[in-house]
This record gives C-alpha cells, structure tokens and sequence, in this order.
C-alpha cells in the first residue's frame, strides 16, 4: 500500500493527487476534498486558523490509515491537510483512496476522513468578518461519525 | 525534566504555549503540579473534563506514568478536515 | 443543485471538476474516478473503446442525478464518461457530488456510481495484448452494489 | 416508420447499426416482425432473455407499445462506468 501524510501551509492540486495513486493497477480512486465554507453557525467567516501539533498529527493520520488498511484491500491512501491561514472557498483537506473495487474504496475515504475528524490535532479558528476570533468547537456529529464503524456493519 | 505543551484555546487561555519541568508521577499528579506552581487559573483550566493528554505523542489517560525526558502535551478536542 | 452531464472523448481534469463544484456555500465534495486497469479477468489489455447510445445516456445519468438530489441535500453534481478508445491508466469515469455534509455527499456519490454501473447504456470492448477482442460482461456485483440503495438504510 | 437501433455486442452479431421500418403493436411482437424478414438469426439473437428495449430511450417491457414515429433500441446489459 502506497502512504503519503503531509500537513502543509500550500494549497494542493486534486488532479496530481489522483493521477499519483492511479497507478495501473487501480480501477477506483475516491477522493473527499473538505472546502472552507463562508458561514458556519449563521456567521460570515474571514478568515481560518489552522494550528497543529507537529509530529502527533502526522503519526495520528498514519495510524488511522493503517486501520484502513487492515480493514479493505486498499491500493494506496494520500492524506493532505492544510494548516495555517485559509480563506472561504479554500481546499483545507484531501482524503484520497485508491482500489480495486470502488465499495472499498468509498469505505475506506469515508472512514479515514471520520477518523481524522475525531483523532487528528488540528484546532480551526475563525476570524469573523466584524474582526473578532473563535476557536472552532468540536461536534457531536463527528464523534457519531467515527463510532458507526465500530458496530458490526449490516450487510458486509 | 519533561516539556509540556499547550495547544489553541488552552494554549490562549494559559498564555503558555511550552514548559519544562522536573516531574515524575502520573497525569492526573501533573495537572496538580502545575496548579502548585502556576496559580489556581491553571487549575481550573487543566481540570476540565475535555482537555485531552497526549504522551509523547499517543493520547494518555489520567492514570498514565510521566518519565523524565517525556514530551507530555494538553489540548482541547480537535476540530480538523 | 448545479448538474453537469457530459458524454465526451476527451479526458478531464478532476482539479478542475472539484473546482467548478467548490462553491463557497459547499463544504465537503467526494468524487468518484474509474481508471482503466492494465489487466481484467485475467487477461492483459491494450485498449479498450467505449460505445454508447447518445441521447438516452444523457438523459439515463441525469434521471440517476435528480432521483439522488431527492434522496440526499445536495449542492452539485457533476458527472463526466469518456467514450471512444482508452488505454490502461488512462480516467474513464468521473462523479463529483458537493453537499454541507459530507455524509451525504459520500452516500450520493457511490449511488450515482452504483446506477450508473447498471442503467447507462455504455458498452465497453476489450482489445487485448495478442489483437483479439471481446465485449465485457455484466457483473452481477453491479447489480448488488444498485440493490443495496433499495432496502431501509440501517442507520439512517 | 420507426427507426430501430442496435448497440455493442448485438449491433455486431445482428451486422446492423439502424433500420426503419414499417411497425406498430408491442415490443414482443417487434421481435417477431423483424425474425421474419430478417431471418431465423435474428430471432434467436433478439430472444435472448438478456437483451434490453428501450422506447425513445426509456427502458421498455415486452408489452410496452411502439407506435409510428418511435426510436426503438435493443442492447445487451450495460458495462458502462
């Protein structure tokens, strides 16, 4: 299985990404790209702060990604995350699966990316268009995300 | 001596965002140490019930042994992707 | 919800797609890419050429869309299917969904894909390494993959 | 008239891409009409359980009816994606 973790200030390019894990051998690639949205809880966001924890973060994705790996026949597995500022529309992460077989594929995209939700230190702070600034708060949703996968799964 | 870091919100709020300090003994101890030596802001603040540990890099439980050299990290939940 | 169907030769660029979906109102967009393997059932092939029934596939991806638009809140949908002749490696496929939510997005994307498998009517011929051809066949797994979106889901 | 449309593996077996031709009742007896001009070839190509029928490109049962006008298509099971 082909791995790359990079948490990185620059922007990436989904197109190079795609065609890096596509070797020939591969028929599915899933992609998830998380974008940077201009409202979130009804306010105008100018601005993101991504602040992480060196090292923790990188180990942490690779975990999550080796669990991937022993769950489905994966191919390869990219995982980019931005860290620093970020403004509205921006591309923040890049989740990026490679296959076989698209089931697993899909599984596997959706499943790193609850996982690195959850698991994965890196704090979001929001600068509102007023000036002010606020740390991001964790969602209950995400939690639910990720504890789905640790339930017996229903038809295989 | 172990280093101890601070991450976003609790990195703000303590205005700390590393120390070194001579320690032995588990996580829960620590939080009282700091307490001890930082003043009762600090206290409250470490005790929160969310505030997560990390030791060396792996996240740790209250009952988790600190050894010198160690690299012990307190942080918020994470809000990433 | 901003739908792009396209049926075409030429290759496509998946930077571009994920761009073009990226509203700022869009937070999470999974996308879908199929490759050409090098070998299938066994056998290494050179080239395969896609054939397909222009008008209905336009219109059998678009009814694939809207009933996915009805199932899941959905911001855009773009889907992309080369025909003609493509070698091993080279995109075949592309499906690209944007929604707030990126369960949602996940669930539409492999549904569009799942249809799509089964309802658009592409024929794919494989010429293989010693110059003889053969039509792919069916896969009953297709047909289960598209089965699975018709029982209650187990979770919501 | 209506037109009538082969695809993939049946556009080759059949050697015909598209014919027009005089017809209405349903899609069974379609099949019928063109083993009898066609041939036996024909008929047996088309009887296969497989074989699809769309009706100005929706897919269509055996009873479905074609009228004067139609685009009517038959193809094997798609491999498209």
């Amino acid at each position: 299985m082909q791995i790359s973790v990079r948490v990185q200030h620059e922007d990436f390019n989904v197109a190079d990404e795609s065609r890096r894990l596509s070797s020939t051998a591969s028929g599915a690639i899933v992609q998830f790209i998380g974008v940077m949205r201009e409202r979130n809880d009804g306010d105008q966001v100018a601005l993101m702060e991504l602040e992480h924890y060196p090292g923790m973060t990188e180990s942490s994705i690779r975990r999550i990604i080796d669990t991937a790996g022993q769950r489905w026949t994966l191919q390869g597995v990219t995982v980019i995350h931005r860290v620093g500022e970020i403004r509205p529309g921006e591309q923040i992460v890049l989740v990026a699966v490679a296959a076989a077989h698209r089931g697993e594929a899909f599984a596997a995209c959706e499943f790193v990316m609850d996982y690195l939700k959850c698991e994965a230190p890196f704090w979001k702070k929001e600068r509102l268009a007023d000036g002010s600034s606020r740390w991001v708060d964790s969602r209950e949703s995400d939690t639910q995300a990720r504890q789905r996968w640790s339930q017996p799964e229903p038809n295989g | 001596m172990i280093t101890v870091l601070f991450f976003a919100r609790l990195r703000e709020a303590l205005d700390c965002r590393e120390l070194r300090l001579d320690y032995a003994g588990d996580v829960a101890g620590l939080r009282g140490e700091l307490a001890r030596q930082k003043g009762e802001v600090w206290g409250e603040i470490l005790g929160d019930d969310n505030i997560i540990c990390a030791i060396n890099q792996a996240v740790a439980t209250d009952s988790a042994v600190v050894k010198a050299g160690d690299e012990v990290a307190f942080f918020p939940p994470v809000t990433g992707g």
